[in-house]
């Protein structure tokens, strides 16, 4: 028995999924198209694997592989200190923390997950940039170390939320069997739930490093926006940083301004080929 | 069924520009502009409310004023693309700009200098209080990259060159009125906002960058603005050009200013005008 | 004993890890609450900014309402179509081309930088489709960024979803609507209303789609959905980088950070309070 | 006259085929038995019949005939309905009581609070769980105990009316008294419905039913009527499984 | 002797009592058998023994003595080392069969893998699941059907070793081969180990258990060597429970 609302409801559903995926595409479409406007007159390899970005000086240098380097950096730093710390802290929100407390917790993060990048970056440039001064004395804090801290501040509870949720549902699914062997907390989330949330952790993992990628205003407070070579303690620029910057000033169709769109381009295509590799990281745990 | 209401009123706004009254007007561009115009519109909304009050032969609609910030480049955007009343910007049209808008008006209502300044806390501040404009390229051009290489009785410590973003206004007033075609050291911090540089000359004792007039005024004891070839940035050298590095504060818009949009730029253009642009920080053009 | 060593370095790690989250996160809160605490009064929350420049003196009461309406809009847009598209893959998608299509599609998304987006509502909404520099224009570019976000944790909450009690309900012969319907989406209410509520909070929070799109230095409470609005991001955004006031743009995160605190305790009883019906 | 029939039927989990070209036709208003040692298949291919296998990632080739059509010629929804299911696990929706039992009713278009109320205490009934909850019918099933839970989902199966009714096991975790009731109250509904009835217990295959089908290793060994089947097997293989019998 | 003591003995779910004032002491090396209705607080009971109950948000007041000692004073996971339970829904980690064996030994430090390996075929063997599981040793144990999954469990439950094992209903997914298999097994273990098993086939426990108690709604109604119980049960609601056998 399929009465109208049934037919109705799954129309809408088909109807509103294809509208989004069109709408999706359609921007990822744009971006490209205002891309490919430079790519004609640079081409692509040359705009990936150049160094110098000088977009005032003449001729034009519009090259972005310091910048390409300078976002994988910052954005793996970031996942490099925000991963450990968020699976441990989902591991111990599944197995030790109760119901309500967990939730009250869980809101907590859900809080922080919400602060304004603006925030985030204001508080990097007047705590941690001058902290890096200050303790390390270095010239200037801005620095790749400083964004990735910053960042994983920022990705830390997307990483946790999506972890706990795989997490707590293993725990409760398998606790009381292997708790009935006498065999600890501990041992149990050692050994069967965080293994076992592998995919819900590459999952969590890319979805923060899209994250990362993509972060503009926080990044842009700490990083000193210099687009060289990046160092772990030195300066560096990232792609929306860069992107962030620059348009408000780019004269509309310029060569300038589309090479910005070009690099949105360069960064979604980077989003695009992490995600096929986590599709088959996926399918290789399956196995 | 509201999204497709409002298209509608919106372009029936459009289409009557030329003989209806336009209750609304639109500014969008440059961040150090737009807190300026804003100042100004919300005492004139303040006082007038409704524009009979204005001009007895307006009808009685609400007035408003709306501002955006979206950088000086997305202010001639806007113009062009019809989607802003008024353009503001803290630099100069470039004439591609003013091909592509048309029928341009410039508005010009004052100017912004960029001071050289360091931490008052820099022992450069208790050595001298002037820089040539020699030094201050070499400064930026990375040339010199400690401070004792300017003066071999400051410290042996890294020059800190913090920097607005190279494709920026403030930027390419710099550039063209100090470095010519010396290029900036490429591991300048670049600042998103003048805030962030100031609060990074502010917080770091060996950093020197281009702080914006205004902002030096709003933040004084707090950083220390240098002369240049013994020019010291003031109201005075600013406004008769013997102060190089400034730029103008410019509101651009495409044909003639209707009814209500010239009563509020002749406000914007009047004493009173100047005055909160002074008071901002800014010097107004008399 | 190797077990031993390699247990307390677990507890260790995790119990750190615990420290650290909650420790940064207060460290964050504490900072902005105690830099701003002193400028925040109800004068503060319930009038119109003022000074020159703007915003050195009154309060945020149209940015507040500005935010909250955005926020509104982009939730409703967005959590529609990303919930529809999470049933989509999740229960009616056959092919597994397909579903891997929209995943790269919506991961794309998902990176591209916020100002990027701002940039498309404005070419797209603003200026051809004619629709303005509104609440709404910037409502729906808040709604695209935060489609994504809501859309890949709704389905995982839909995939993770217990299998059998699923077929229990398939084998009465009940359709898969009514399934999803009556079944899965009470059930995955707390994931859903949980990453609403984030998402609601991250579109609070951004400044930069609603730039071009929506967001003004100045105006009233809008009247409509054309109207232009303030939004506490910008104001928050625009006091600190132009130096205008920092006590201001710490006193405007504060009472953003309360918004967002107060949203999350709304969704933490509506989910607390689904518990106690269970009972 | 045949409810259901099986022609050639095979049925895979991915590679795997574990049901093998199995031809058999069900009597209408008849208790039919299904045993067989462990993981032969029984519950795979009940599974089958109902086309629920597909929905637990299995495959299924050859023909099902229901009422003399083809099981995929009509809805899912249809013979899902006309064909109910108890499963091995109980799995009770995370629910009270009442709305495990009105949930399918209400999709069905019962609004009638009253009648919704007297179908969730006539199936509670049934199946013998009445007295023993009748106080927390709100309450959440899942805290149920797992016999309760099994009954839980009879009852459930029996909302919608189905012609023919399928149990995996329905009394595996029930105790005498209540097997008893669950006994009874199939060879009532008998009268009017069709029922498989996958056991272990080949005391019980032998109390309730008229047919019994033997299963071993995906392959129907024999099927007969069950007085046959315990008294003269064919196969050898059955005669060694029913004679395992023992206490 | 006695392993296991219950002194004043009840359990509660939140303000709910399902177990009221029960005393019973449980003979070493013996098969003690607990039946009785559904829902009267056997697996409550069982849980109860080895501490799980708390895991299940359960309480307990009173005493349960083993060995003599007050379980709360030795270590929780001692306890649940020492007494082993196999849950009434089977739940197998989502390893392989091999992991899920060698899981508790490799926790209680065996390192050797030809022990594993030992332990691993041993256990199989026991629990009858060698022979139809040898070639996919190390497939998913998930992939199982529901009473190779149970099997599996109890296999498990014997890999640490434990003086005693509460079984929940173990046979109810099994087949006839594979119950006598379990049963054959239980009755060797009974030398080394305690066992205290529910079920709800009171043949099965007339079959294998020297003692059985009768529960009905939380209390213990009776408790006695099995042929007494089902020969002269004291008590008249015994009497009729056990009547209630029939075919
Ligand atoms: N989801 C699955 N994927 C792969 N193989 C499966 C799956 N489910 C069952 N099997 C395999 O199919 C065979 C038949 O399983 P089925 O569950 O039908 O057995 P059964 O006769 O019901 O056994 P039992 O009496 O133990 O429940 C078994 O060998 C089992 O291992
Ligand atoms: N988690 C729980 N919360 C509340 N009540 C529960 C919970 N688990 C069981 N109960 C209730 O406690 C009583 C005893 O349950 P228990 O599981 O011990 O029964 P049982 O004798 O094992 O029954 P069965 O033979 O059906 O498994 C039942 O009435 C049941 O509804
Ligand atoms: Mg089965
Ligand atoms: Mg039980």
């Amino acid at each position: 028995m399929k009465t109208a609302f049934d037919k109705v409801s799954v129309f809408l559903v088909k109807v509103l999924t294809l509208f989004s995926l069109l709408l999706l595409s359609f921007i990822i479409i744009f971006i490209f198209k205002e891309g490919y406007t430079f790519f004609k007159e640079v081409p692509i390899l040359k705009f990936i694997t150049g160094t110098t970005w000088n977009p005032t000086g003449d001729p034009k240098k519009l090259s972005i592989f310091n910048i390409i380097l300078g976002t994988l950096y910052v954005s793996i730093v970031a996942i490099v200190i925000a991963l450990p710390i968020g699976i441990g802290c989902a591991l111990l929100l599944s197995g030790y923390v109760k119901e309500r407390p967990r939730l009250i917790i869980r809101g907590f993060i859900d809080i922080i997950a919400g602060i304004p990048s603006v925030i985030f970056g204001f508080i990097g440039l007047m705590v941690l940039v001058k902290f890096f001064e200050k303790a390390f004395g270095f010239a200037s804090g801005e620095s790749v170390l400083a964004g990735g801290i910053l960042l994983a501040i920022m990705v830390l509870p997307y990483i946790i939320s999506t972890c706990d949720e795989t997490m707590d549902k293993l725990y409760r699914a398998y606790s009381p069997v292997a708790q009935a062997m006498g065999i600890s907390k501990i041992y149990i989330l050692r050994t069967i739930v965080l293994p076992q949330s592998l995919r819900g952790i590459a999952a969590a993992a890319v979805l923060a490093f899209g994250r990362a990628m993509g972060e503009t205003m926080a990044v842009m407070m700490v990083i000193g926006n210099a687009p060289i070579m990046p160092k772990l303690l030195g300066k560096c620029q990232t792609i929306p940083s860069l992107i962030a910057l620059e348009m408000g000033m780019a004269e509309v169709g310029s060569l300038h301004y589309h090479a910005l769109f070009a690099a949105g381009f360069v960064l979604m295509a980077i989003l695009l080929i992490l995600n096929i590799a986590l599709y088959y990281v996926k399918r290789s745990l399956d196995r | 069924t509201s999204q497709g209401a409002d298209v509608q009123t919106n372009s029936n706004k459009e289409n009557e520009t030329n003989n209806e009254f336009k209750a609304e007007m639109t500014f969008n561009g440059s961040s150090t502009l737009a807190p300026v115009i804003t100042a100004i519109a919300t005492e004139f909304i303040e006082e007038n409310t409704t524009w009979d009050k204005v001009d007895s032969s307006f009808p009685d609609k609400y007035i408003s004023i709306y501002v955006s910030a979206g950088g000086s480049g997305a202010g001639v955007k806007a113009v062009i693309e019809g989607t802003a009343d008024f353009g503001m910007l803290a630099r100069e049209v470039k004439s591609e700009e003013l091909e592509k808008i048309g029928d341009a008006k410039v508005y010009k209502l004052g100017v912004d200098a960029l001071t050289i300044s360091i931490n008052p806390e820099n022992p450069l501040a208790q050595l001298r209080d002037n820089l040539t404009t020699e030094e201050v390229k070499k400064i930026f051009a990375g040339e010199y990259k400690y401070w004792d290489e300017l003066d071999s009785s400051l410290p042996h410590r890294e020059i800190v060159v913090v920097i607005r973003d190279l494709s920026g206004g403030a930027h390419e007033v710099f550039q063209k009125s100090v470095m010519g075609d010396t290029q900036i050291r490429p591991d300048a911090i670049q600042s998103p906002s003048m805030g962030a540089l100031v609060t990074k000359i502010i917080e770091n004792k060996d950093a020197i960058g281009y702080a914006s007039y205004g902002m030096v005024n709003q933040n004084k004891g707090k950083l220390m603005p240098l002369k240049v070839d013994g020019v010291e940035p003031t109201e005075q050298t600013i406004v008769d050009g013997s102060y190089k590095i400034s730029r103008p504060l410019i509101v651009v818009k495409r044909g003639e200013l209707t009814a209500p949009q010239k009563a509020f730029m002749d406000v914007v253009m009047s004493e009173k005008g100047a005055e909160v642009i002074e008071e901002m920080g800014f010097v107004p053009v008399k | 004993m190797m077990k031993r060593i390699k247990s307390v370095m677990f507890a260790l790690w995790i119990c750190l890890s615990f420290i650290l989250t909650i420790a940064s996160g207060s460290f964050v809160i504490l900072y902005i609450f105690i830099k701003g605490f002193k400028s925040v009064d109800l004068e503060f929350l319930l009038s119109n900014p003022g000074g020159i420049p703007i915003g050195t003196e009154g309060g945020v009461f149209p940015a507040i309402i500005g935010s909250i309406l955005l926020m509104l809009i982009a939730i409703v847009f967005a959590s529609i179509l990303a919930i529809a598209t999470a049933v989509y893959i999740v229960f009616y998608c056959r092919s597994q081309r397909l579903e891997n299509i929209a995943d790269a599609i919506i991961q794309c998304m998902a990176g591209v930088p916020s100002i990027v987006l701002g940039l498309f509502g404005y070419s797209v909404m603003v200026v051809t489709f004619n629709m303005g520099r509104s609440l709404l224009s910037a409502g729906l570019t808040l709604g695209l960024m935060i489609f994504p976000f809501i859309q890949v944790r709704v389905e995982k909450a839909f995939q993770e979803f217990s299998r059998s009690a699923i077929n229990a309900s398939y084998s009465l012969g009940v359709s898969k609507v009514y399934t999803i319907f009556k079944l899965v989406l009470p059930q995955c209410r707390r994931d859903i209303v949980s990453s609403i509520t984030l998402a609601g909070g991250f579109a609070m929070g951004a400044a930069a789609p609603i730039m071009l799109t929506g967001a003004v230095i100045f105006a009233p409470v809008p009247k409509s959905l054309s109207s232009p609005v303030m939004a506490l991001p910008l104001h928050l955004y625009i006091l600190a980088n132009e130096g205008i006031s920092m006590e201001k743009a710490y006193a405007t995160a504060l009472v953003l950070i309360a918004l967002l605190i107060i949203i999350n305790i709304f969704a933490m009883t509506l989910t607390l309070w689904r518990k106690e019906v269970k009972r | 006259m045949n409810v259901l029939e099986l022609k050639d039927f095979r049925a895979y989990y991915g590679s795997k085929r574990v049901i093998n070209n199995l031809n058999m036709a069900i009597k209408k208003n008849k208790i039919t038995a299904i045993i067989g040692p462990s993981g032969c298949g029984k519950s795979t291919l009940l599974m089958s019949l109902n086309t629920m296998l597909e929905e637990a990632e299995g495959r299924t080739e050859g023909q099902i005939l229901f009422n003399g059509k083809d099981v995929h010629s009509i809805s899912k929804e249809e013979v899902r309905r006309r064909i109910g299911i108890v499963f091995q696990k109980p799995t009770p929706f995370p629910f009270s009581i009442y709305k495990n039992l009105t949930y399918a009713p209400i999709y069905y278009g019962v609004k009638d609070k009253k009648r919704l109320d007297g179908i969730v205490v006539e199936k509670l009934k049934i199946s013998g769980l009445y007295e023993e909850v009748k106080d927390e019918i709100h309450g959440s099933a899942l805290k149920l105990s797992g016999g309760q839970q099994q009954r839980l989902c009879i009852a459930r199966a029996l909302t919608v009316e189905p012609d023919v009714l399928l149990l995996d096991e329905p009394c595996s975790a029930l105790d005498v008294k209540n097997t008893a009731n669950i006994e009874k109250m199939l060879m009532n509904l008998v009268q009017d419905y069709t029922i498989v009835i996958v056991t272990h217990n080949l005391s019980q295959a032998k109390r309730i039913s008229d047919y019994t089908a033997f299963m071993l290793d995906g392959e129907l060994i024999e099927y007969d009527e069950t007085h046959r089947i315990f008294t003269s097997p064919q196969d050898n293989r059955t005669k060694e499984y029913i004679e395992g019998i023992y206490g």
